[in-house]
């Protein structure tokens, strides 16, 4: 069962401070509302997985890796490739986050980065096929939480889409009825660079990427991913509170634009340069 | 995805018959349970849901209490035989995500500051599904909340629109769910004009998410009748029986 | 571990007032000692089901679906069709059901079930083999029970019986080694109609068919379950307390009795009104 | 179960030489281990059980507990080589269900309103398994209680009947079990004629249900006379010891 | 996680009482520091098993069983049978035992025990494959503790190996694609006598095959596993305090020593009285 | 494990050029998160691992805590994707000792006394493993510890020492850690001349193990130079910084 969570105690204080600030437009750590948090994208980060990247958005750290294998393909779609995404929220990076089984929480960010890849289609899962019904690729993409200051999500998406960006696709011939890995490798190729836009609401203004204490103090959030061509794939709405029809559609609009933006700085390594 | 499915008509009518605005035949039928303190059954095409309610109830053990408020407790749940395969009954990762993404839009809708220290249990039952099962179960779990006679701030109406073979459509039957390009439940507060659900699978530009976001107002609107009357009915049956 | 139940504190006026009409041979509901609850029953409640069936006992409620399947036969009985009874005490039909893995009672009450159907040999499982040793049709029969007022188990075997009784199988053929799905269908065939009785006991009286307080405040229950020919082919007394050899003879005699009545009523539109 | 198995020898002896109302050779011995409050070890044929006894002691967490009596807690486990396959150590339906049905015919027998508040722990361990498990689990549990010193409303003892090859018969062995057409286990309080163990699996009439009946009553209180020996042979010993 | 554990209060003035007695070379149940309890084996206690052993050290009851099955082999070792233990602290046996999943020192103790044999090569596995990369043989060492008066590792170790010792493998034919049991048994082989010496520390004095009292009041338990050759196939230090290295050294010493007497008196049956 | 693996060149040299006694390269950071009370980072060869640090802080439920002391809590955990085959993210029985014998390493350091009824909580996270991954967990967890400014009776470094192809080895790599002929972690505290985490696996005469000790003490004395060079840094940072 879903249960109300119990957030951290902000301080009446606190949150008041935030209200002030955001009355005249302004953030906690200085930003503007619509001001990202600088990002540092570390590729390659783990060598054991076929690709990885570590990212920092401001103090949350998320690393993400790729193993690929060879799995039987699912029933239904016995000529695509398996792609899996699984969060770990790594009880180090917060005292909120436990060991144990997922939480809800991990849950809910994987099933939201796996929809921003998998509806943008940024890998063609149909190009991972080996032997139809038998023999498909299988991308586990393993999300890390390292530190948590905020907007996980965004983080996350960023992360697994850079770490897709380099993987290294070992790979294997048929020979008779058994499958054989070479030496060779091939390149994973990527079809879009989706990002994920996360806002926070406030009384009905909103800041976009929140951090930590933003997100403790609003009352939702709402993620939106856009693709390279500028339409959505993914949108959320995350928490209690309601978003009055016309708020979604400015936040299409803003994040149409912040998204062209972030696509750049996030896949400038992928892409050199160009979003 | 792939196959070569026709979403439409060559008279331009969905799969069942209907028009691009037009929601499947909906029954509501509120207080059909004798233990819960509220309940509530929906059809909505081939959809069948049970809501149920129990509480504000002294929420054990304390610590998950809240000082300030009632917390919810909120499981979505489908039954073995309700899918096509028969699914197991331990929550998937998708019911667990479900659970959570209900409550969180039942949740503004209660006036939980009234029941300090408390808990309300919320229960939802797919006992067979047709595509739009988080949306139908919305839609009762408000009801059952109304029935058990605990004070909202308003009703709400659930409803999933999308896109499917390039049109715009609203409340997705299970074929345009699934091979359909885009699939956007919305729960939707009329006198409010707040929106509590939201979510998007699928592509679709700025435009086609305004157009469908406007659709689903309408809808929702369409449904928030269809609520009150079964409300109307299930107190107008109360004061027969007293 | 089992552990000793904590049942709803029934207030000392109540179980007294039970007491008192139980002396006078009268029940909480107007009943006498051996009346049955009104049964009403609707046959193919879920459509998706190959078989169903919506059983209302008084405010009972137990839905009961039947799902067909193909599956690999155990290496015991290669011969044989699959059966599995499933129990789930939905939260939503009691304050007491909690959600999670399956409770010791709802566990008790499917293996009660299961017995009822499997002993009587209301279905021929041998009749279920496509390919011995190979594949074989598995019956799934879940039961759901949505609303509690005592009595589960009566109402859960006319409920199983019910849906398997209007169960469409669908027919396979075998070419080669593959198992193809056809399009045409066959019924299962009911070799049987068992129906169990269930008997609550308190201070060494007893009633049938108890409803909820009743159930509270008993001792314990027994049932039984008895075939078309007035064979048994299940008993169990379930909760604490003592019975003696007598009161079990006397009850063999009370459900031979009953469980003409009953059968008649529960399976009427199975059978055509001749039970 | 189909397979030609002949459960009777031509002088109409059972598999194991027995008569139709002769029980297999039973061992007892109580006051096995040195850890728990009680224990108690039988064999009966191939069967090798370990029952021991924990408490009365406080309940805990608190809201387990009951005002007026104590609560019992019971596990049926079985070792995972107890049986000819390797038996996973995790609980399965059965025995959860038999841990049910063993606290069940336990309880009645214990005097339980003279510890409010506590708990007691009764443990029961199959070793090896050769038919009829859970009675003779019960017939060691019994005597583990009374070993560890609670005061008991009378002992039990608990043996399977039922019916092989059309005959009715008392303690049946694994191949009778398996192959017979019934099963019926029961636990039986001669002194105050009480069965707290009652179950039945398989065919059979009512008539032969109470002629079953009949022979399972003479067989506890046979059994109950071995009790009765091993807990004075438990007494003596601690008598010499001291 | 791990967590601290909760040892029984062990009063002050036991605990004191065990140190005035260390301190003049004396134990609390009459004992001298490295004097090792009376052992009993009772080979073959479980019949259903291909091999077993009922172990008495002291009031510490073990009983050791094998299970021998067929299985598919590792990927990584095709030509090589599966060991596996597994040891259950059945909650007969002490008032700290809980039933549920296998507890850390469940988990600790199997652990240990496998190493113990496996490092020993004890069972030559290669030995045990029928046909490679398909069938091998499993033996399942299952451990169940029945009583726990201190020093479960080493009496584990001595009814593993005492039940391996007397197992009975059945014989397979191959025929075919098929594997076939046969009526035939052999020997299984022991190619070692491993047994483990456990020490416990309290304040730099120890003690050999510590009782509960002294496991209880010790700071940290040593175990060396010592093979027939005088050689060292396990070590373990378990729970927390210090050890020097000096002390080590000198526990490295004497456990060849005592093993030797150990092996002769714990395999005596299997080896006719030659360790 | 059978196969003929070479685990020296012609020249004595090791798999990865390394003289027997001459440990991988070390890189250690002190302070790397910032929601932990106390972090640190290690490389040794491949490996890169993370240790944090909460506490202390209060122990709930309150059952848990001691009336003298703090208690530790540790979890040891591999990412699924630290190894070559990926690793399922649920603890196996190897973590679950692991965990274990890691707390039991760490708890003498610390002095628990001053911290009646609290806890510490541990975390070791490998991000990629490549042999000794408990030593260099617990080198990094032991800093963390510090830098969370918990009083500590001492540092301690781990290392593994063992036995390859004949020889006696220090700080075994993973083709050592697979295919050599024994494996003994220890942890040692220079200062007070005491080892907190002794293990080992595999085969190795009396000489033998004597041998690795020695070589083990004299290694970690190596890494407890580069811990306090990497608290000296932390430290110099933080000052820096005010």
């Amino acid at each position: 069962m879903s249960i109300t969570e119990q957030r951290p105690v902000i301080s009446k204080l606190e949150q008041q401070e935030l209200r002030r600030l955001l009355a005249e437009n302004k953030r906690i750590d200085g930003r503007s509302p619509l001001q990202y948090r600088s990002i540092s994208v570390q590729l390659g980060y783990v060598e054991k997985a076929e690709g990885s990247a570590l990212v920092e958005l401001g103090n949350t750290k998320v690393l993400a890796a790729v193993k690929v294998g060879i799995a039987v393909p699912f029933a239904d779609t016995p000529n695509e490739g398996i792609l899996i995404v699984n969060a770990e929220l790594v009880p180090l990076a917060s005292p909120t986050f436990e060991p144990g089984p997922p939480s809800e929480e991990s849950i809910f960010l994987s099933r939201y980065v796996d929809r921003s890849i998998r509806e943008s289609k940024t890998i063609d899962l149909s190009s991972l096929c080996i032997v139809p019904g038998r023999s498909v690729y299988s991308l586990y993409v393993d999300l890390y939480i390292l530190d948590y200051d905020g907007n996980l999500i965004d983080a996350s998406v960023i992360a697994s889409v850079n770490a897709l960006g380099i993987t290294n696709m070992p790979k294997y011939v048929v020979e008779g009825q058994a499958i054989k890995r070479t030496d060779e490798y091939f390149k994973l190729e990527l079809k879009d660079h989706p990002v994920s836009l996360t806002y926070a609401f406030l009384d009905d203004k909103y800041v976009v990427d929140p951090c930590l204490s933003e997100e403790y103090a609003s009352d939702f959030t709402v993620s939106m991913t856009v693709k390279s061509d500028d339409r959505f794939c993914a949108i959320q709405k995350n928490g209690g509170g309601m978003i009055s029809p016309r708020r979604v559609i400015e936040l299409l609009e803003r994040s149409v634009e912040l998204g062209k933006e972030l696509r750049t700085v996030a896949y400038r390594q992928l892409t050199g340069g160009n979003g | 995805m792939g196959e070569n499915i026709t979403l439409f008509s060559e008279d331009g009518k969905r799969t069942d018959g209907r028009a691009l605005d037009e929601l499947r035949p909906i029954k509501i039928k509120v207080g059909v349970l004798s233990n819960a303190q509220g309940s509530a059954y929906i059809e909505q095409g081939k959809n069948k849901i049970l809501a149920a309610v129990y509480g504000p109830k002294e929420a054990l053990p304390k610590h998950i209490s809240l000082p300030d408020r009632c917390i919810l407790r909120c499981r979505y749940h489908m039954a073995p035989f309700s899918t096509t395969e028969r699914k197991s009954p331990a929550p998937s990762r998708r019911e667990i995500e479900l659970s959570m993404v209900l409550r969180n839009a039942l949740e503004p809708l209660v006036m939980t500051s009234l029941f300090p220290r408390t808990v309300i249990d919320i229960f939802i039952e797919v006992l067979q599904a047709d595509g739009g099962t988080r949306c139908a179960g919305l839609t009762a779990a408000v009801l059952a909340l109304a029935d058990a006679g605990i004070p909202l701030k308003g009703l709400a109406a659930a409803c999933a629109v999308g896109k499917a073979d390039g049109k715009i459509v609203v409340d997705l039957n299970d074929l345009e769910d699934k091979y359909g390009e885009a699939d956007m439940p919305i729960a939707y507060n009329p006198t409010l004009d707040g929106i509590t659900l939201l979510q998007m699978d699928g592509i679709m530009s700025k435009e086609e998410v305004e157009q469908a976001l406007s659709l689903a107002i309408t809808a929702t609107q369409k449904m928030h009748k269809m609520q009150v009357d079964a409300l109307r009915e299930r107190f107008s049956v109360q004061r027969r029986e007293t």
